[in-house]
């Protein structure tokens, strides 16, 4: 069987989903920012794909900004849900719920 | 000359006003000298102008122009000037508003002595002057409208000169308003004729009714009785006279000159001066002038039997006689009716004066039942009471025997045989309320502490009723029925009538009239003489039983408009126009939609939990309907 | 000249800035100098009106200077018939309104400085909203005005309902604004002019005139938003509660001048350049005013609050001017200018006199007065007068201008002018007569024994200027007429015209039926 | 690629960088002046940036310095020198580390200049992340107050999902276009415009940017966020962070995909009014003063969009000059938050309770800021206003949908009007002002305000130079040689 771009990109759409849908499902910080990376990824593996498919090489280059900042993302992201850990004791969402209204 | 002598006519009273204003508020004296001096140079020019005005110059336009605009879409021109007519019917009526107004002006001086309100009394009573002469000199509607309005407004101040009294200020608003009803009739007649007519000069609207006859005729009965609904309000006739008895609340010499002589007279006047438009082919509007006319001076004449005020009864009596000037007009008779409202200034103004006179010497008693016997204490203040209640009643040769008999010659000339005997029994009526005051008041014995010790009047307050009473006397004798009617019928040949032709001249011209009025006259006398004389208490109630009720509440007129009439229309409007405004507009609406604004944001808000997941699903569901929206067809 | 008059109260209110705030004479001082400067100039722009060279556009005292170029906007001020008068009773309330500055004087000396630089804005605002020939700037200036409005009533009002009243009158008036810039602006764009220069669009639009549809869509708007700023019925809740509720001063110049800002804009803007939607909404206006004359008149029969039956009586005045510009006639649109400028000096003299009866009696409620005229001869033979002319007593202005609008409108609506005048002579001398009655004749109340009037000569000053002008163009009308008509004319005859050319038609793309 | 068009950007990043050095050799209580320094520091780049002139020859690179990319940039500086000056004051309130502070706004700053010249999704991409990884750090800068922390984590993950959106938009649109130049795009666009894998790939980007300028759906963050972030970071985001969404958004819509935008009408109208109510109606029962910025930003933004949505010139320029006016507005009004909160915890309005005793000019600025964002005369907001208002009405005779956009327009501007006023009421007039102590104002501060009430004035009262540079800015945007007209316009300046 051929592996054509409607394959990836099915993969990369079942990527996103499923990490959208962890976005909104799960309750932990730590969880939820992995699904986030998870729907970066999915972005990537569609930009890897296409950019084979188009036969240029813009998308890869936009790949590799992708996991650059996704790096840095992830960076202060964690540091920043470690910074709330310490000072709640908890990485649950429910808790986050002093500004309202 | 002339112009000027005109214009110092008019407005000698109202610098007189601006002085007693601006300089000289404080001192009573200094006030009151600058007013008598304006209305007696005001007379003296009118005088002036009434003889020596030659024949040729009558008429002529004298005008400042005050408001013009020239409108070519309407097709009509709105032009109104401050003008002055001088003519037949205007001269002697400045005299009379002048000549008595300075008499009473005079008599004033006496009787408000002492007031604190002195100065502004003489300066309400010029304004009044100066408006009462406006609407005579009036050349044109609208400036007559002015006036009248000033009059009216200057009939408020008076009458509600003693304005902490609660009923003087509660008369003087009742008055103005319903002058103020009549006004509405009066101004929509005005804008009616001007869209017929396209002009409010009375001279252009004589000229252009010949041109556009077809046209006014369709609307001339309307016209006709809605300018006749301003004479309604001013004149006091039915149903608008509710107001001038209670007129009585201001000072007496107030009430003999605005509420006797002039103003209530200015209604009539002005029927006159606009009986041109009346009188035109198909008009209904002269059949229901004379019997409101009519009809007033029956109802009048029939309350003021069953009065005991002395004011009250005079009041009425003014009703019932401009009722009969109005009936005049409506016979087609302008000649009759200014010629009675002439000599009813002269004998209604002397009636007004005495009775002040009786009651400045009773000490401000009104109540007839409380004096008696004055004759002999006030023997001038009689006399000259007795001739004004001949001259009323129309006994001859007094005055007002010419002109009432003028009045019944007219009814039976135009055929008007109800209003001929309607006007005899009110002639009869007349005789019998006014010789039942003077037998009440004047004879008899003393009935009360206040007239045991009553006192003639100073001089200053006698004067004038002496006047008065020649000009009662002999005001038929004088020639002013034939000085009117040059003014309406034009050019009288012949010559002027000697002194025994105006004598009689009743007589030889309507027999059958001048015998009804004379035993009229004789049966009211008989009548009161044989109920009254020597009465301490009225034995008529007793005859009449509800009836005397009735008249002394005035039919009930009074009590209809204020607790079924008034609450029934307007004040009902008003209560619901305010319940709307208060709750649906104001509330339901106005604050209606604040509040769902209000509550929206509150609603809205409760999205903000604060919650991410709620915020993040709220995003994707968005997102999805967004995508759906825009991708999903 | 006009830039003079205009720029005096806002120079002075930018000094009074500078000056500390204990310096609480100065403040008053220079208010009312400021304001006496800009009336004495109004009053030699009103004299010299018909010897001043005309410009080419037909205004006088012109002057135009570019603003923002690229959408034509400019700074452009010049008087007609129409606002001159209009800009001469402008600057007289305006010095009355400081004079009367006084009553904020005795009740809050801590803020007198923030009140006297408000009132000065206000001032300058509506001098400028009247003289500006730009339609931005007309809108701008109005604004500029506006807003102290709502400061004032809020920081400086009275009564229970004083913050109600100030939210209601400040979003209220906001709509009204909105909707109209929103009309405004579509006439801008419309037309195709490309300039907001009112003369310049009215040149254009002669050429050009805009097509019926869009006059229809844009002349409700202008209708209704400057309707709102006038309290057109039934959008009228907020004038009496605000002005029962404003300062003396603030209900003087709002209810005075300001409010005529959207009747002044409809005659010179919605008549000559919306001719054909103009002439299809007369009947809806007409009656409409009814709404103003007849039923605020009623309503005002039934208030117990001096203020609020003076706010209710001036939204019903407003109802004459209406049916003036209702009958698009030359005498009707005549009439509705002299009721603008009657009822300003009107307005301004009842509410200058409530402030002052209040800050004597401490109420305005009439049920609680009585016999006053003995107290305060000064102050009560003024209000009876000022009550009076509101009842259309001839002698003051009120009287020729309602009246010469209702022989404009007679033979367009027989009808609404009959109840309009039935409302004018009847019900508001049953109102006005009332409150005389209540307030000024009978006896004198217990608690009220002790008032009496300021002897101080200057605190009669305003009153007396403002009673002297309603008497000078109640007894000269002319004096205005004679200016009005000429400027009215070239209004109406715009707003009459004939549907537009075919040429017209034809090029906008347009087919539409001709009423 | 010329990157001697990049200098204005490079000044910036390496100001950021050599405040990070010099932070090493400053004693730390000296570190605070710091901030004065790269104020100062960027005023000048400011003004170096007047030196600069439209190049032309960029259109197909990433890269383009064009009249409104300047027109942005300039706006981000003015605003970052006002954000500095804030952060000084702030400073007292932060745990350790301002110079990171002051070095992460330059950073954030970079990003945004550098958005305003993004002519490439990959560009575009770079400096948004740029900007919102360095407003993670912002948000959250005072890691003692769990409010910081919360806003910082909420930012956090909705960036990362808007970013997430995005990116999977930009990986569509470029699988379909085979390219990620906005020209090339624009070039290839006619096409694609039926293509919904395409137009998916814009919904997505414009969710992505939508994000940064808290517009309907994607707004839920921005009261929160704005809450609880330290007030420099509140009034970076709202200003900045928001000017440089609305630049890409301009960018994108009518650079890259003019027709689709032609397209999207009543999507934009639809959601410019449903931003402009939820903004305005949230607001009304508002007490904390940050949180009702939060949502007055939401509703400012649905205003913007009005301007989007009205897809014609006069639209676009209204937007560059609305903006204009706004960052003086909230810079004056966030800068007397910070101050004035100094001392209180919690900024409730009624803390605004006697201002004008306390201190006159912060009362005045934030009066004035609070009446020119109601739209009232004379003041910069209110000519905003109209001219988005002209815009509008402008394109009702093509779709009368626009009237109701105009009419959504007056009904938010009279909402808004309550709880604007609602704050002046507060400083003015309260029922009991608590204490009376006068609030001590810096000078760098009263500079600051002074600058932005001017800057508002100035804004409101002479509107012509700015309109026209905004119009010579937009008309960048659209044309086939857009570099030509602005060359041509001589004198380019603010």
């Amino acid at each position: 069987m051929d592996v054509t771009l409607e394959h990836y990109l099915v993969v990369s759409g079942v990527l996103f989903s499923l990490g959208l849908l962890g976005v909104i499902m799960r309750r932990n910080l730590l969880v939820i920012y992995m699904c986030l990376e998870l729907m970066l990824n999915a972005a990537n593996l569609a930009l890897v794909a296409m950019s084979r498919y188009n036969g240029n090489l813009d998308g890869q280059i936009m790949v590799f900004f992708i996991i650059t900042v996704a790096a840095a993302e992830v960076a202060v992201g964690l540091a920043l849900i470690v910074a709330l850990y310490r000072r709640r004791q908890t990485a649950h969402v429910e808790d986050l719920t002093s500004l309202k209204s | 000359m002339v112009e000027l002598l005109a214009w110092l006519v008019l407005f000698l009273p109202l610098l007189s006003v601006a002085a007693i204003t601006i300089f000289t508020r404080g001192n009573a004296a200094r006030s009151g000298a600058i007013s008598i001096t304006a209305v007696v140079f005001s007379f003296i020019c009118g005088l002036v102008l009434f003889y020596a005005l030659p024949e040729s110059s009558m008429g002529m336009p004298i005008q400042i122009p005050w408001l013009s605009i020239h409108d070519q879409g309407l097709g009509l021109d709105l032009h109104v000037d401050i003008g002055l007519r001088l003519d037949h019917l205007s001269l002697p009526m400045i005299l009379i508003v002048t000549g008595v107004g300075s008499l009473i002006h005079i008599y004033s001086w006496g009787y408000m002595k002492g007031d604190p309100g002195f100065a502004r009394y003489f300066a309400c009573l010029s304004l009044f002057t100066f408006s009462m002469l406006g609407i005579v000199l009036a050349d044109n509607f609208l400036m007559m409208f002015i006036f009248w309005e000033l009059v009216g407004v200057s009939s408020y101040l008076l009458i509600g000169f003693w304005y902490e009294r609660p009923s003087a200020a509660d008369a003087c608003k009742k008055a103005f308003l319903t002058n103020r009803v009549g006004d509405f009739g009066f101004l929509v007649g005005i804008l009616l004729t001007w869209a017929t007519l396209g002009s409010l000069n009375f001279r252009d609207l004589e000229t252009r009714l010949n041109v556009h006859s077809v046209e006014f005729s369709a609307v001339a009965t309307a016209v006709g009785l809605l300018i006749f609904c301003g004479a309604m309000g001013k004149s006091a006739q039915f149903p608008l006279h509710v107001w001038l008895p209670d007129a009585m609340e201001g000072p007496t010499p107030v009430s003999a000159l605005i509420h006797a002589a002039t103003m209530v007279a200015a209604g009539v006047y002005m029927l006159c001066r606009v009986f041109f438009l009346l009188n035109v082919d198909g008009s209904q509007a002269l059949q229901v002038i004379a019997w409101i006319g009519g009809i007033t001076a029956l109802m009048a004449a029939l309350i003021a039997v069953q009065q005991n005020d002395i004011k009250r009864i005079l009041a009425y009596s003014t009703l019932s006689q401009l009722g009969y000037m109005v009936m005049a007009v409506g016979c087609s008779g302008p000649v009759p009716a200014m010629y009675h409202l002439t000599t009813h200034a002269f004998f209604k103004a002397l009636l007004f004066l005495g009775a002040g006179s009786v009651i400045y010497g009773l000490h401000h008693e009104q109540n007839i039942w409380a004096m008696g016997g004055v004759r002999r204490k006030m023997p001038i203040t009689f006399w000259t009471f007795t001739f004004g209640t001949l001259a009323l009643c129309g006994v001859p040769p007094l005055s007002g025997f010419y002109s009432k008999d003028s009045i019944l010659a007219q009814a039976i000339k135009d055929h008007h045989y109800g209003l001929f005997v309607l006007g005899v029994v009110v002639a009869l009526l007349t005789t019998f309320y006014m010789f039942r005051l003077f037998y009440v008041v004047f004879k008899g014995r003393p009935r009360t502490e206040a007239a045991e010790h009553a006192h003639e009047s100073p001089s200053v307050m006698l004067w004038p009723l002496f006047i008065l009473a020649i000009f009662s006397i002999a005001g038929g004798l004088l020639g002013i029925e034939s000085l009117y009617a040059r003014h309406f019928e034009a050019a009288v040949a012949g010559t002027e009538p000697g002194f025994w032709d105006r004598l009689l001249e009743p007589f030889n011209e309507q027999l059958l009239a001048a015998s009804f009025g004379v035993l009229a006259v004789v049966f009211g006398w008989l009548w009161a003489r044989s109920l009254y004389r020597n009465k301490a208490v009225d034995p008529l109630p007793e005859k009449l039983g509800w009836w005397s009720q009735l008249l002394r509440n005035k039919f009930y007129i009074d009590e209809f408009y204020e607790n079924v009439l008034i609450p029934c229309t307007q004040d009902a409007l008003a209560r619901v126009a305010d319940f709307i405004d208060r709750w649906i507009i104001g509330t339901f609406a106005v604050r209606g939609t604040a509040n769902v604004t209000d509550v929206a944001g509150r609603l809205l808000r409760m999205l903000q939990t604060g919650s991410l997941q709620m915020y993040a699903f709220l995003l994707v569901a968005g997102v999805a309907g967004v995508l759906y929206w825009v991708l999903g067809k | 000249m006009l830039t003079a008059i205009i720029l005096c109260p806002l120079i002075a209110a930018l000094l009074l800035c500078l000056v500390p705030r204990s310096f609480v004479v100065v403040m008053r001082v220079v208010a009312i100098v400021a304001t006496f400067i800009s009336m004495v100039l109004a009053i030699i722009v009103f004299w010299r009106y018909d010897g001043a060279a005309m410009g080419l556009s037909g205004f006088r005292f012109e002057q135009q200077v570019d603003w923002v170029k690229s959408l034509g906007i400019s700074y452009h001020v010049g008087v007609d018939g129409l606002n001159v008068g209009l800009i001469l009773m402008g600057a007289v309330v305006a010095f009355a309104a400081a004079c009367c500055g006084w009553e904020i004087r005795e009740r809050d000396n801590e803020r007198q400085k923030e009140f006297c630089i408000l009132l000065l804005i206000m001032s300058g605002g509506i001098l400028g909203a009247f003289a500006s020939l730009d339609l931005f700037f007309f809108y701008f200036a109005h604004e500029l005005a506006l807003i102290p409005t709502f400061i004032m009533i809020g920081v400086w009002g009275r009564g229970p309902d004083k913050n109600y009243a100030t939210f209601q009158i400040t979003l209220y008036l906001s709509v009204g604004a909105f909707i109209s810039l929103i009309g405004l602006i579509a006439l801008y764009l419309q037309s195709g002019a490309k300039t907001f220069d009112i003369v310049g669009l009215i040149a254009h639009v002669k050429q050009h005139p805009i097509p019926l549809r869009d006059q229809n869509f844009i002349f409700p708007l202008l209708l209704f938003g400057f309707g709102i700023l006038i309290s057109l019925w039934p959008f009228h809740t907020w004038a009496p509660l605000g002005y029962g509720s404003a300062p003396a001063p603030t209900a003087m110049l709002h209810a005075g001048v300001l409010k005529k800002f959207g009747l002044y804009g409809l005659i010179r803007i919605a008549l000559p350049l919306l001719p054909e939607a103009a002439q299809s909404w007369t009947n809806v206006i007409a009656w409409l005013c009814l709404g103003n004359i007849f039923y605020c008149g009623l309503v005002a029969m039934r208030q117990k609050n001096l203020n609020w039956l003076i706010g209710y009586s001036s939204v019903a005045h407003m109802g004459f001017v209406f049916l003036g510009i209702a009958s698009l006639s030359l005498i009707g649109i005549t009439g509705a200018v002299l009721v603008m400028i009657a009822h300003g000096f009107l307005a301004a003299l009842t509410f200058g006199l409530s402030g002052y009866l209040y800050q004597t009696t401490g109420t305005l409620e009439m049920d609680r007065m009585g016999g006053l005229l003995r107290k305060l001869p000064f102050l009560g033979t003024a209000l009876i007068m000022a009550m009076f002319a509101g009842c259309g007593l001839p002698g003051f202005a009120n009287f020729t201008g309602e009246v010469t609008v209702f022989f404009g409108a007679w033979k367009q609506f027989p009808l609404v002018t009959g109840i309009a005048v039935w409302s004018a002579l009847v019900i508001g001398a049953v109102y006005m007569l009332r409150a005389i009655r209540n307030i000024f004749h009978g006896p004198v109340p217990e608690q009220l024994m002790a008032v009496a009037e300021s002897t101080w000569p200057l605190r009669k000053l305003p009153y007396l200027v403002l009673l002297v002008s309603l008497l000078v163009f109640g007894f000269f009308p002319r004096l205005l007429t004679d200016k009005i008509t000429p400027s009215a004319k070239k209004i109406i005859e715009m707003a009459n015209t004939p549907s537009a050319t075919p040429v017209a038609r034809v090029e906008t793309g347009q087919v539409v039926s001709v009423p | 690629m010329n990157y001697s068009s990049m200098m204005l950007e490079v000044a910036v990043v390496v100001l950021g960088l050599g405040l990070l050095l010099a932070d090493l050799w400053t004693p730390i209580e000296k570190k605070r002046n710091l901030g004065y320094g790269a104020a100062i520091a960027l005023a000048l780049v400011l003004i170096w940036s007047f030196q600069w002139k439209p190049v032309e020859d960029s259109l197909q690179s990433m890269y383009v310095l064009d009249g409104l990319a300047l027109f942005f940039k300039r706006l981000f500086l003015v605003s970052a020198i006002v954000v500095l000056i804030m952060s000084v004051e702030f400073a007292a309130r932060m745990e350790a580390g301002i110079s990171e502070f002051y070095a992460l706004i330059l950073f954030a700053l970079a990003g945004m200049m550098f958005s305003a010249s993004a002519n490439d999704f990959s560009l575009l991409f770079v400096s948004v992340e740029l900007i919102t990884v360095t407003f993670y750090v912002l948000t959250s800068f005072q890691r003692n107050r769990l409010a910081s922390l919360e806003a910082g984590v909420k930012y956090l993950i909705f960036g990362a999902l808007s970013s997430a959106f995005m990116v999977y938009g930009i990986a569509l649109v470029f699988g379909t276009a085979g390219k990620m130049n906005f020209a090339g795009i624009a070039a290839m666009a006619p096409q694609l415009a039926g293509n919904k894998i395409f137009l998916l790939g814009i919904l997505l980007i414009l969710v992505g940017l939508g994000f940064k300028i808290a517009a309907f759906p994607v707004q839920m963050w921005a009261p929160d966020v704005y809450q609880g972030s330290p007030t420099p970071a509140t009034a970076f985001l709202a200003v900045g962070s928001k000017a440089a969404g609305f630049v890409l958004l301009l960018r994108v819509l009518f650079t890259a995909v003019p027709e689709v935008a032609a397209h999207w009408t009543t999507l934009l109208i639809v959601i410019s009014i449903i931003t402009v109510l939820y903004g305005n109606l949230c607001a009304l029962p508002q007490r904390n003063l940050k949180r009702l910025l939060g949502y007055s930003s939401i509703a400012n933004a649905g205003y913007l969009l009005m301007g989007v949505a009205a897809l014609n010139d006069s639209g676009k320029s209204a937007i560059l000059y609305y903006l204009g006016g706004y960052v003086f507005t909230l810079l004056a009004a966030f800068t007397v938050i910070c101050v004035v909160m100094r001392e209180v915890e919690g900024e409730d309005i009624s803390a605004l309770a006697g201002l004008n005793q306390r201190s006159p000019l912060l009362a005045a600025a934030l009066s004035m800021s609070m009446v020119s964002l109601a739209g009232l005369p004379p003041l910069a907001g209110f000519f905003g206003k109209f001219l988005l208002l002209k815009a509008v009405t402008e394109q009702g005779p093509v779709n009368s949908a626009y009237y109701w956009l105009a009419a959504v327009l007056v009904i938010g501007a009279v909402i808004s009007l309550y709880y604007y006023l609602g704050v002046v009421r507060a400083i003015y007039w309260s029922k009991n002002p608590p204490k009376a102590t006068s609030i001590c104002v810096s000078w760098p501060v009263q500079i600051a305000l002074y600058g932005c009430i001017i800057g508002m004035l100035y804004l409101g009262l002479f509107p012509n130079r700015v309109v026209e540079s905004a119009n010579r800015a937009v008309a960048a945007l659209e044309r086939p040689g857009p570099m030509t007209a602005v060359a041509h316009a001589s004198g380019e300046s603010r």
